[in-house]
């Protein structure tokens, strides 16, 4: 049994859907992540999870039970989650008054308040701030108390919007490693909405992609990651190489596609005629230097590989992002130093490889 | 002229001098309409925000009668109530015409729509996340409109301000309900009207003068609540 | 030790802003151990609360008011001096018409019994003649005074609806102000008119004003003070007392001297059979 | 009660009848009180912008001047205004006493501080941050003022409401500066008084309610142009 | 002469010194990105260099003219620049108005506003968002209004805080790309505060890093990012590995640090006997599996080569980060595709191989 379940949610603001008819379950001690393009619905989605807004329609189940779309058990149910909104807002008190809020809200004790808030305060860094009026806080620093906030009342989930949009990446890992901790220690469910495909992969088990206001794909990280169920998702996860083609053979489940008349092989189970998308993670790709026809056998797994032509190079912090020429683009990502050491620039000679299995076809059409 | 400069003449000396009419008849002002702008703001304060808060048919017009009421002439709840409260009258039982209660009542009812209307454009100001960020963090409903009002602090003290002002400033339901009746219903602005109606203008306007120190005073205490 | 018992006057402001009841009032509540509540308040408004029962005791000095008060029966009998009366007469004194001292009308000559009548019909034209020189001012408020200049504009052969009231705000020289005699007093002084009033309020603003008492004499100008106990009212035992004690003759010497100290001359006279009526 | 009921009728039949002697006065007070709300609104909302604005020493001194002003008894403007009008007066020259020019003067002075007061207050609901935003897209300082003017227009045209509410339904300095002249001076309060004086509470209390119908048509008309 | 530059700039908050003496030209057109952790003051110094704000103490000049501390001045110059704010606050107005707000205060004719309203709002990829209400927007939503406002002005300057903190990876590129085709074609000077370090790397032509307050290096990605000049700038820029040594040998520049007992190689000008850290980016550590000796001779440039065993390996997207012990602790960024290739995991034999070069030297107690 779910601890949170959505039926059949649809949501309008005037004439616009936000959501349409979403189904969602999400676990006791489950971390959920929750990924999609700005404007998909994701903050809408958390909202109406929260309890905050009364979907247009559809159900919702808390802990078995239905959630009634009014009326006081709303504000018990309210009570054993916590959600941190997207843009922070601090109240206009001081750094402590904004932590201790939820506590007093709850009814807890001065000195049990005081000692909870004090070490949740130590926790995300901010023991100096105390007193600080929390409206002068920088950026980060309100992030921080905002998350401090709602970690400080212990709640058996954990909703976040964008959690660290605001923080630099040691903040960031410092902040992540604390919601992992607090979450893992107290076996809270987290629902997470993050631009950051990477903070999602970390922290959660399962992600959902959220795409115009429909839960497209649900699934762990390597699902989402390596096999989208469409051109869209795809698109959205970073899978930059998307090829049109279309079957020509199968041989017991390594496919044949015909990309522009040149053939990549597969593992798929689609049958021969049809169009796909043969679709190829950047990371996936490896380079080589031909070196006297010799090196392309090394890699014996990689069933991929052809012969192209490097045009054009950026560097993106530790990786290199390689645009190549084969007879069709592709985009491959290396190494920084990997670059460095097969020199690569523009017009060099490389073999791009990658395996069968570092290919997901997608039926084309799918997912409208 | 000076008239003027005899009014602040007049009004210095009958401060240094502790005149015990004029002390008496400040004491009662200022009990009268604190007590006044305290109840109604107790009343007010909280439905003004459960007006904000609630999404209702006809809130647009019951905000639109509210501001229409700020315009009540003060004689007209002076005459409202003295028809209500009079021996003939329905509440006339209760035989508090010309007593200082009627004129609570009197001022309570000529604040109220101020008041209500003055909170709900204050919370209008709070931004609509700090009421949701609270509902997230816990917050019932009465808590959440308790903290919003904190954030509207400042334009919250500005409507109890001006509640207080409007009924300790007042003379014409003060002098329909009250009668100005010497040691008992007399408040500062009666005896403006009643000295200025003399022909006593040094008097009036150094009364006038009083009353306005009475209201620093009361709004440098609220001012200083405020900031705790 | 008992509360004092409380009993409620409404009077006319006039009376009332010449401070004559609270001298009167201390030396009362002393006497009848009572607590006498006081307001000031207009002719009608003062009668209508009679009526109601919220005051025991009105005092005005509008006779057609008071007879309409008594004919409804509004009035309980009072015994003053072993008559038995509703309209209790207890000062009088003389209205007044003052006016600038360059008194553009020529009134200020006028002596006799009908001095009052003729100044209105100088004043009347006059002012339709010359509207920005010679102006009168009226209380237009339905009070006592307001009550006397109609009865002068009547006696002066009138229709004070229409001749006056009509003709004279058309013609621009009678200005009806609609306000209490003090303001009224004030507003003729600054747009240098003539104005009716009552002796004690001209008395108090005389400092301030450059009016001057023009016509003081004629029958028509007496003012007579009258008490009256409330039917409706919830103490009437000691609204008798206080009709007693107006005409006690130790308060009437009182009264009769009240003023004189601040203006050289006394503010009301004693009640006079002969003057008054009787009882 | 009876004169409640006979008020509500009477106001309806002098409604209907367009009784003239009704009509002329309502149309003096909307009149007189719409201009002084007006001017006094063109000065005190850009001059209660600026002080928001503003730094300088004596601004929270400056602030609690205004808020106490917010006290300020009719009757004491009216004096005030009386003393400085009157033909012995500085400013005798100019004739103004007893027209309705005066009592535009008085209104304007009786709800200047509360329009700056709640100028004030209404601007201090906008966060600072709306303010900087407009500044850095290049607005200069009367431009980044009216943004958050428009930011605050909720509460600002609150403000102007009981600006013209304070103004029509004042009696003090309408009685004082303006004299109640028939055909002249009279407005609805001064009515009202004249005839609650008299003892025609029915009268005065249909006025009453007919000052109320003008405030509402004034608010709409308010709220219509705001919601543009 | 640079375009804008400050001078001996201090600022503080109450008692909080904020900024401590900052110098600082910016030439035009030139990008130049802030980096800092949170806190640091990135946000005051824009503000200041905004002009909203006025420093206390320190000189501002603008295009070679001081700028003075009031006065109508500061409006010109001001209108020069746009400043897109960390926290994007819309106008309680339409998208349309709130787009066209700065050209009206310009005085522009309304159709050629219009005009260009509407260009920038396609640019953004808001066109359908015309006449929205602005205050019922997404987060990146907003963040693109924002965006969209300050960029309509083609300002001769442009300010940015955080820009792409709302945005998912893809609306990101897409405004990266945006901000710097309008930069590239109008020559705009571009002074952006960004906790994404490959944002500061890619649109910036220069970095500065702030710390509490101080400006403590500015310099080229290769300089900030290989070169920092003291430990809390190599911990910011992911420096992971800062090993604490003494340099016992110095020979022609090439210099051997002893780490615990353990020597390795890098290039530095430091005599022996200096205590220092040595510290390495973990994308420069190659990672070799042991095949019977040979292979540590293959990469021959690689000076450092230790034996070593790997601890704990994450998965970050395309990379997995490999925490190795080899004797002293290192981390390493791989590939996935080839941590999954070396299959790398805890208790796995390697060899982290590294260049003299990708180590760097920075003196103990430096910075301070
Ligand atoms: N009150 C509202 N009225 C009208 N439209 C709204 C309202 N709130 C949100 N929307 C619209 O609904 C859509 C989804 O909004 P939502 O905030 O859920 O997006 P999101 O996925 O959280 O985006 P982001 O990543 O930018 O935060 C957006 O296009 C937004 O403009
Ligand atoms: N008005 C203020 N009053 C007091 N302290 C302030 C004020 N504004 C900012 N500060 C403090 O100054 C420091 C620097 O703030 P600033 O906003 O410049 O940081 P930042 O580098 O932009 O941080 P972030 O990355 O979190 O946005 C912070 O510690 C902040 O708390
Ligand atoms: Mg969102
Ligand atoms: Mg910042």
């Amino acid at each position: 049994m779910s601890l949170i379940e959505v039926v059949d949610l649809s949501h309008s603001y005037g004439e616009r859907e936000i959501l349409k008819g979403l189904n969602l379950g999400i676990d006791k001690g489950e971390a959920f992540a929750l990924i999609g393009p700005t404007g998909a619905g994701k903050t809408t989605l958390l909202r109406i999870m929260d309890l905050l807004e009364v979907p247009g329609a559809g159900e919702i189940y808390f802990d078995g039970k239905h959630v009634p779309r009014s009326g006081k058990q709303r504000l018990e149910i309210r009570r054993r989650m916590s959600f941190i909104h997207q843009k922070p807002q601090v109240f206009n008190l001081s750094v402590y008054d904004n932590v201790a809020c939820g506590l007093r809200w709850r009814g807890e004790k001065r000195n049990r308040i005081a000692n909870k808030v004090d070490h949740i305060l130590e926790m995300v860094g901010l023991e100096g701030y105390r007193n600080r009026d929390a409206r002068t806080l920088s950026g980060g620093e309100a992030q921080r108390v905002a998350l401090a906030r709602a970690l400080v009342l212990e709640p058996e989930v954990l909703l976040l919007d964008e959690p660290t949009a605001n923080l630099d990446p040691i903040s960031t890992a410092k902040i992540e490693q604390l919601i992992s901790n607090v979450a893992r220690q107290q076996n809270t469910t987290m629902i997470m909405a993050t631009h950051d495909m990477s903070q999602g992969q970390q922290l959660s088990d399962r992600i959902g992609v959220l795409l115009d206001g429909r839960l497209v794909q649900t699934g762990n990280a390597t699902d989402i990651f390596r096999s989208p169920t469409n051109e869209a998702v795809a698109h959205f996860v970073g899978m930059e190489n998307i090829l049109e083609g279309v079957v020509v053979e199968n041989n017991e489940g390594i496919a044949l596609v015909n990309i522009d008349g040149y053939i990549i092989q597969a593992v798929s189970g689609y049958p021969v005629g049809k169009e796909v998308y043969a679709c190829i993670r950047p990371e996936d790709i490896t380079l080589l230097i031909p070196d006297g026809g010799q090196q392309t056998t090394v890699k014996s797994s990689a069933r991929n590989s052809f012969q192209s032509e490097v045009t054009r190079v950026t560097t993106l912090g530790p990786l290199s992002r390689v645009e190549i020429d084969c007879g069709f683009r592709l985009i491959a990502l290396v190494t920084r130093i990997s670059a460095e050491e097969l020199n690569l620039q523009a017009g060099k000679e490389v073999y791009a490889t990658f395996k069968a299995t570092g290919v997901h076809i997608i039926e084309k059409g799918s997912g409208q | 002229m000076t008239e003027i400069w005899d009014g602040l003449t007049k009004a210095v000396q009958l401060l240094i001098s502790l005149d015990p009419a004029v002390m008496e008849v400040a004491g009662r002002s200022l009990t009268i309409s604190a007590t006044a702008c305290l109840l109604a703001s107790l009343i007010c304060i909280p439905l003004g925000s459960l007006i904000h808060f609630h999404h209702f048919r006809g809130k647009r017009v019951l905000i639109n009668i509210i501001q229409t009421l700020f315009s009540v002439p003060t004689v007209l709840v002076g005459l409202f109530l003295l028809v209500l409260l009079s021996r003939s009258g329905p509440l006339g039982e209760l035989r508090l015409l010309f007593t200082p209660t009627a004129m609570v009542i009197g001022q309570m009812i000529l604040i109220t729509p101020l008041l209500l209307g003055l909170t709900i454009s204050a919370l209008s100001g709070v931004s609509k996340e700090i009421a949701d960020t609270a509902t997230s963090l816990g917050a019932s409903g009465s808590q959440a409109i308790r903290l919003v009002l904190k954030e509207a602090r400042y334009a919250v003290l500005a409507a109890v301000m001006l509640g207080f002002a409007r009924a300790i400033s007042e003379v014409g339901c003060a002098l329909m309900v009250g009668g100005n009746i010497r040691g008992a219903t007399r408040v500062i602005t009666t005896v403006i009207s009643l000295e200025a109606g003399k022909g006593n203008l040094e008097l009036a306007i150094a009364l006038g003068m009083i009353l306005l120190l009475l209201a620093l005073i009361i709004n440098i205490v609220l001012n200083r609540l405020q900031q705790r | 030790q008992t509360e004092p018992e409380v009993l409620r006057v409404a009077t006319t402001t006039s009376l009332y802003d010449t401070g004559l009841w609270d001298y009167l009032e201390d030396i009362f509540e002393d006497r009848y151990d009572a607590d006498l509540q006081i307001q000031a308040k207009g002719t009608g408004i003062a009668l209508e609360l009679g009526m109601n029962g919220d005051v025991d005791v009105v005092t005005v000095h509008d006779p057609l008011k008071e007879a309409a008060f008594v004919a409804g029966g509004y009035a309980l009998n009072a015994t003053v001096d072993g008559n038995s009366t509703a309209r209790v007469t207890w000062a009088y004194n003389y209205f007044i018409i003052v006016g600038p001292a360059s008194d553009p009308a020529g009134v200020g000559s006028l002596t006799g019994s009908l001095a009052p009548e003729e100044a209105f019909q100088k004043i009347q034209q006059e002012g339709a003649l010359d509207p920005d020189t010679v102006r009168f001012v009226s209380r237009g408020d339905e009070s006592g005074t307001h009550g006397k200049e109609k009865a002068i504009w009547a006696s002066a052969g009138y229709n004070y609806t229409e001749d006056i009231v009509g003709n004279g705000t058309a013609d621009g020289w009678y200005i009806e102000a609609g306000t209490g005699m003090g303001a009224t007093l004030v507003m003729a002084d600054e747009l240098m008119a003539y104005t009716l009033t009552d002796k004690g309020t001209f008395l108090a603003y005389q400092g301030d004003l450059d009016l001057v008492p023009l016509v003081e004499t004629g029958d028509i100008m007496l003012n007579v003070y009258t008490a009256m106990i409330c039917t409706n009212g919830v103490n009437p035992g000691m609204a008798q007392n206080l009709v007693t004690f107006l005409r006690a003759p130790e308060i009437q010497a009182l009264i009769a001297g009240y003023g004189v100290p601040e203006y050289g001359e006394p503010l009301f006279y004693p009640w006079d059979p002969e003057i008054c009526g009787l009882p």
